[in-house]
């Protein structure tokens, strides 16, 4: 039983009569997760890939039972979506759109906090527990299921180590992106626990990068409770400047706060194997193992 | 997006917070009729979207309307961290008992809007929380219930001040709170607030950055921004009218890449093989041949850059599409400097096969190729 | 704080709601202009601050621009409903598929704002909640969260639209809720919002009431209320410039207290003895001699006043300084109409006596004030 | 042990150092009421009738106890003034400024809800527990201590039935002034239920007026939970024409609705008894006693 979703998991989609909206729908339903009815303004009676369009979350729900919604609505919008999931009762938000205003994203995390729900993004991948349930926009053949737990802060970087965790013979329990933006949902403290928690879970990689301190935060988490799996990480901007954007939003050196030095140091003190390249997480896992 | 001192004022002063009277010139002409309509003695002041403009001689002082004028053509005959001078901000010098700072940003674990106040102001807010910690008052805002008068008075009691000070600080507090808000702003600052010698208080520099995905919101700043008035580079202009995210750096291995992560571990690992980056570029997911042809138009035009590495991970993206990008590209913009092009994903067959035939050769992994593009850049320096 | 149908459309279309293309006209001449530039058939629409207005006469139609300068100098010179009619909306008619409800305004019992919604619209909103409740939609607006454009569609969905449709109306429910919030209004509303033939919509008639409390945040609406152009009679604005609450009744006993409730108790006791009163008048808590003078001749000058009845029970008030002011007023206005008063409380003695040697008699229970006050106007009135 | 305040009740006066805060602090202190500090911002360090005063709720509340506090700060201001209470944890607040914009006054009612406490007022006389507490500006000497409840939307007229009420020989248990605002913070209901469950309290009088429908809601109460003590409700506003404030924000019949004559007789028909007149409250009480 991995963590927040499984073979369980009834989804609905918001905005998915957009492109990346269909496209992923289409890939999500190949994948076997169950997308029980999609939601777009105006475009209700519709059906894409089979499924159902709504012009609201509210009638959507009087029709269909679901738990979780993966939001694919326009920056402009995509916080209004994810309140309007949050105000009808829906407890697992993963939110692809990137570009959020960073006070429409603080307006609903605090929604969500009140209504103890999770929210994965945004500007997230989404997430993926191998073989029972994906929902999100990563390319499925790279993962397999296993007992790796994976948190990143980063799209196709997570690809890239899950693929190679998959060619060394290491399947994943559930791979979760965090979001790239400064203000995300969940942060890797939050899924540090609930793989702590969670039995098919051995050990965990933890993919960072440059800005804020949540690394920092994870290795004194890790530190302060002994954290009984093993923990690898790989923290990505060490040859960034100071002061830039790179790419996410999130990603970005403030004065001296947030280098990638400053987590691999905290990170390594707390007991994390640090990997220097991509390619090294597979490797320190295997050392681990044996 | 970082806003001029001059537009960060006018905000303020929209919202009622003091600032010292002054006026923008554009030259020093203009800067001398605007002193003239001003008490002296005179602050010009630089405006260029660089921090530690004082330091780097951007900020000068004049006692009378014609040092005003020399000052101002000095400013605007020179460059200021390697930016040219197009506007200075003249105005009336303000006597200063203490200098304050007040803030509003965003507080990534929090999850909220932070307000950050110093009995200390007058250099960079983080100094001062690494040197006297203790100085630093901190008030995390409910997103829900905002920031109120009340909040700005427990604030500025704990920097000190009672009787009429209190009220006016609560006005000038709540007043960039109400700023920030109404700007999307990610940073809004007074650094320093100054304490006047008979107690009143100035905004005496200040800051406004605008959340640049809220600039939908914004259009007048977004339109200056697209015309190329701002902290950006023409390159980086030329990369957000594309939807690409770039970022220019100092080596000579062109990279591009998609998604943020894969293109800053792209440039740790050419760092790790002895290699320097010449930039960071993100095509983002599903970038079409059209934008990786605009990409590879960015870093080709660099002078700087001897070979280009590109790293595609095909999710949403297709490698067939990047292919066509690449050659499109190539044609277009009539460089030919080599390239190191990783490949693998979604429709990786079709893309190789394209590439292949143009006679570039394409690896499969990304180390490797990380290995090459350094391997090739030293052979092209010798 | 009623706003003219005028006022409510501009605001409402500067928060992107549809309105018909029109304009304001002071005389005909200018209504003959206002049409030339617009397309016929028209509306000419008296601006006066009455409710039913249009089974009054005040709203005409007209399909040619010489007869809306007949029409609009018909208005002109005409009273609505007791009223002058000063200006005149000329606007385009609508053809009208269906007539919608949409409004803002406050819930005592959820102590928030409450958007209420009909696909039956034109009458009056409470006639509808009375006739067809079904045909009602109630949000309870969260005064922290807000209220989103998620909610306007649930609700447009729930009044039967879909497609298109749904999310015009959503921007429209959406930038109503927003002026209704930076306006104060404690209703705002459109009444109808039509839906035309060919599937767009436009507030027909709108409406908007500030919150008087919240007048002080919208200086501009709060001076021209004082000048006099308002819902409010000449009296009316008189009490307020004196922080005086008054209302004009159709009784011929003038009528003072101190205290809202208090002041309705004394004309419900007049009514029962058999009584009329002719105003509500109520002084508000520790009033000062001046302001009881101002009360007295604004019930004074009431040319239908026979009798005066001040009816005070002291406990912030002073009596003596009540006292004082009867004097003063009576003075001042040398209007002598007889006076029954009910003094206690708060220096009672001292009042009673300054009242007493002037020959005005004091009574201690407000019942039999309220009993000789009737008995007297009954005398005059024989 | 009445509602709300009683002889352990310790104070706070939000602006104190003004006209009416000055002047009352005085008569409440002469009362007996523990007021143990003032708050008026810029005004931190002056001494009002021997109460310090501070800049902050914060500041008196860190040298100080309280749970209650009564507020005379002018309009504009008051919405935040109640803030700041709750904010720093008080339980009970006296709002007696009047003309307090309705937005502001459904911002610290919802506050107020999340933080569990109570609010009287706005634009309310207060609330007083004859020989024990007065929060409030009501003239102290025609209350009695004894067995009457009094809930009121009005003030004066409370103090008028009061009067008469003592002079009859029935004293008060607590008396309370809802405030004569469209939004207040406690209803008839919330405080018959209190009283319900005061020992001290053998009746209730109600003192109603025109404008919105709380009484309405009062009799439906009365009547569905078989109110086990005796009511007696004296309404204003018989006479008041519709669409015409009467004084009060709140006393204001909108079309058809909020008229007084729905009011007593819903509240007849809960089996409440009416009084025609004020002077007639006691004299109801007095059949009902006998």
């Amino acid at each position: 039983m991995p963590i927040i979703v499984n073979e369980k998991t009834k989804a609905i989609v918001q905005g998915i009569t957009g492109k990346q909206g269909s496209f992923h729908t289409k890939l999500m339903l190949q994948y076997g997760t169950k997308i029980v009815a999609g939601v777009t303004p105006g475009k209700g009676g519709m059906k894409i890939e089979g499924v159902p369009v709504y012009d609201t979350v509210e009638e959507a729900l009087e029709k269909h039972e679901a738990d979780a919604s993966i939001i694919f609505v326009p920056a402009p919008f995509a916080a209004d979506a994810a309140l309007e999931a949050l105000e009808n009762g829906i407890k697992t938000i993963v939110i692809i759109t990137e570009h959020i205003p960073i006070k429409d994203a603080i307006t609903v995390m605090e929604f969500a906090k009140q209504q103890k729900a999770i929210i994965i993004g945004p500007n997230t991948p989404g997430i993926i527990t191998p073989e029972e349930c994906k929902l999100g926009i990563m390319p499925a053949h790279i993962f397999r299921k296993g007992s790796v737990g994976i948190i990143s802060r980063s799209g196709t970087l997570t690809y890239e180590i899950a693929a190679s965790l998959t060619k060394n013979g290491f399947g994943q329990s559930t791979c979760l992106g965090l979001g790239g933006d400064p203000i995300t949902g969940l942060n890797f403290i939050d899924v540090l626990e609930m793989f702590k928690e969670d039995k098919q879970t051995k050990a965990v990689v933890l993919i960072g990068e440059i800005g804020g301190n949540l690394e920092e935060l994870a290795a004194e988490y890790i530190s302060r409770e002994n954290y009984p799996k093993p923990v690898v990480a790989f923290i990505a901007g060490r040859t960034a400047p100071p002061g830039k954007r790179m790419g996410h939003a999130g990603a970005i050196i403030m004065g001296k706060a947030g280098t990638a030095q400053t987590k691999i140091e905290t990170l390594r003190n707390a007991g994390v194997e640090i990997a220097e390249k991509p390619s090294d997480v597979a490797k320190l896992l295997l050392e681990i193992v044996h | 997006m970082k806003l001029f001192e001059y537009e960060a004022k006018k905000i303020l002063a929209n919202y009622g917070v003091p600032t010292p009277n002054g006026g923008l010139a554009e030259n020093s002409k203009e800067a001398c009729e605007i002193a003239s309509r001003l008490k002296p003695p005179f602050m010009v002041k630089a405006q260029v979207l660089v921090a530690g403009r004082g330091k780097a001689g951007g900020i000068l002082s004049a006692v009378s309307v014609s040092e005003v004028e020399e000052k101002a053509e000095k400013l605007f005959s020179s460059k200021i961290k390697g930016l040219p001078v197009r506007k200075v901000w003249i105005e009336e010098k303000i006597n200063i008992k203490r200098e304050l700072y007040f803030g509003v940003t965003t507080d990534r674990l929090h999850k909220t809007y932070v307000a950050v106040a110093s009995s200390v102001g007058g250099m960079e807010i983080e100094e001062v929380a690494e040197k006297a910690p203790e100085k630093i008052i901190k008030f995390y805002i409910n997103p829900q219930r905002g920031f109120h008068s009340f909040h700005a008075r427990q604030i500025a009691k704990k920097m000190g001040y009672k009787d009429g000070q209190l009220t006016k600080l609560e006005r000038i507090f709540l007043g960039l709170y109400k700023a920030g808000m109404d700007y999307d702003a990610e940073l809004i600052e007074m650094n320093p607030l100054v304490e006047t010698m008979d107690g009143e208080f100035k905004a005496a520099d200040a800051r406004i950055i605008i959340d640049d995905n809220a600039l939908f919101r914004h259009q007048n700043f977004k339109k200056r921004m697209l015309e190329g008035e701002s902290e950006l580079t023409p390159q980086e202009v030329e990369a957000i009218k594309n939807g690409l995210a770039y970022v220019k750096l100092n080596g000579n291995i062109g990279v591009i890449g998609n998604g943020a992560g894969l293109v800053m571990a792209t440039l740790d690992t050419i760092k790790y093989y002895g290699g320097e980056p010449a930039d960071f570029l993100d095509v983002g997911g599903g970038a079409s041949s059209e934008k990786i042809a605009a990409a590879l138009k960015i870093v080709l035009l660099d002078p700087n850059v001897k070979t280009l590495f590109i790293n595609i991970l095909g999710g949403i993206t297709r490698c067939d599409e990047v292919a066509r990008g690449i050659l499109k590209a190539r044609e277009k913009v009539g460089v030919i400097k080599p390239m190191v092009i990783r490949l693998v994903g979604t429709n990786e067959e079709e893309g190789k096969q394209i590439l292949t035939k143009a006679g570039i050769h394409v690896l499969e992994s990304m180390e490797e190729a990380a290995k090459k593009a350094v391997q090739l850049t030293k052979q092209r320096e010798v």
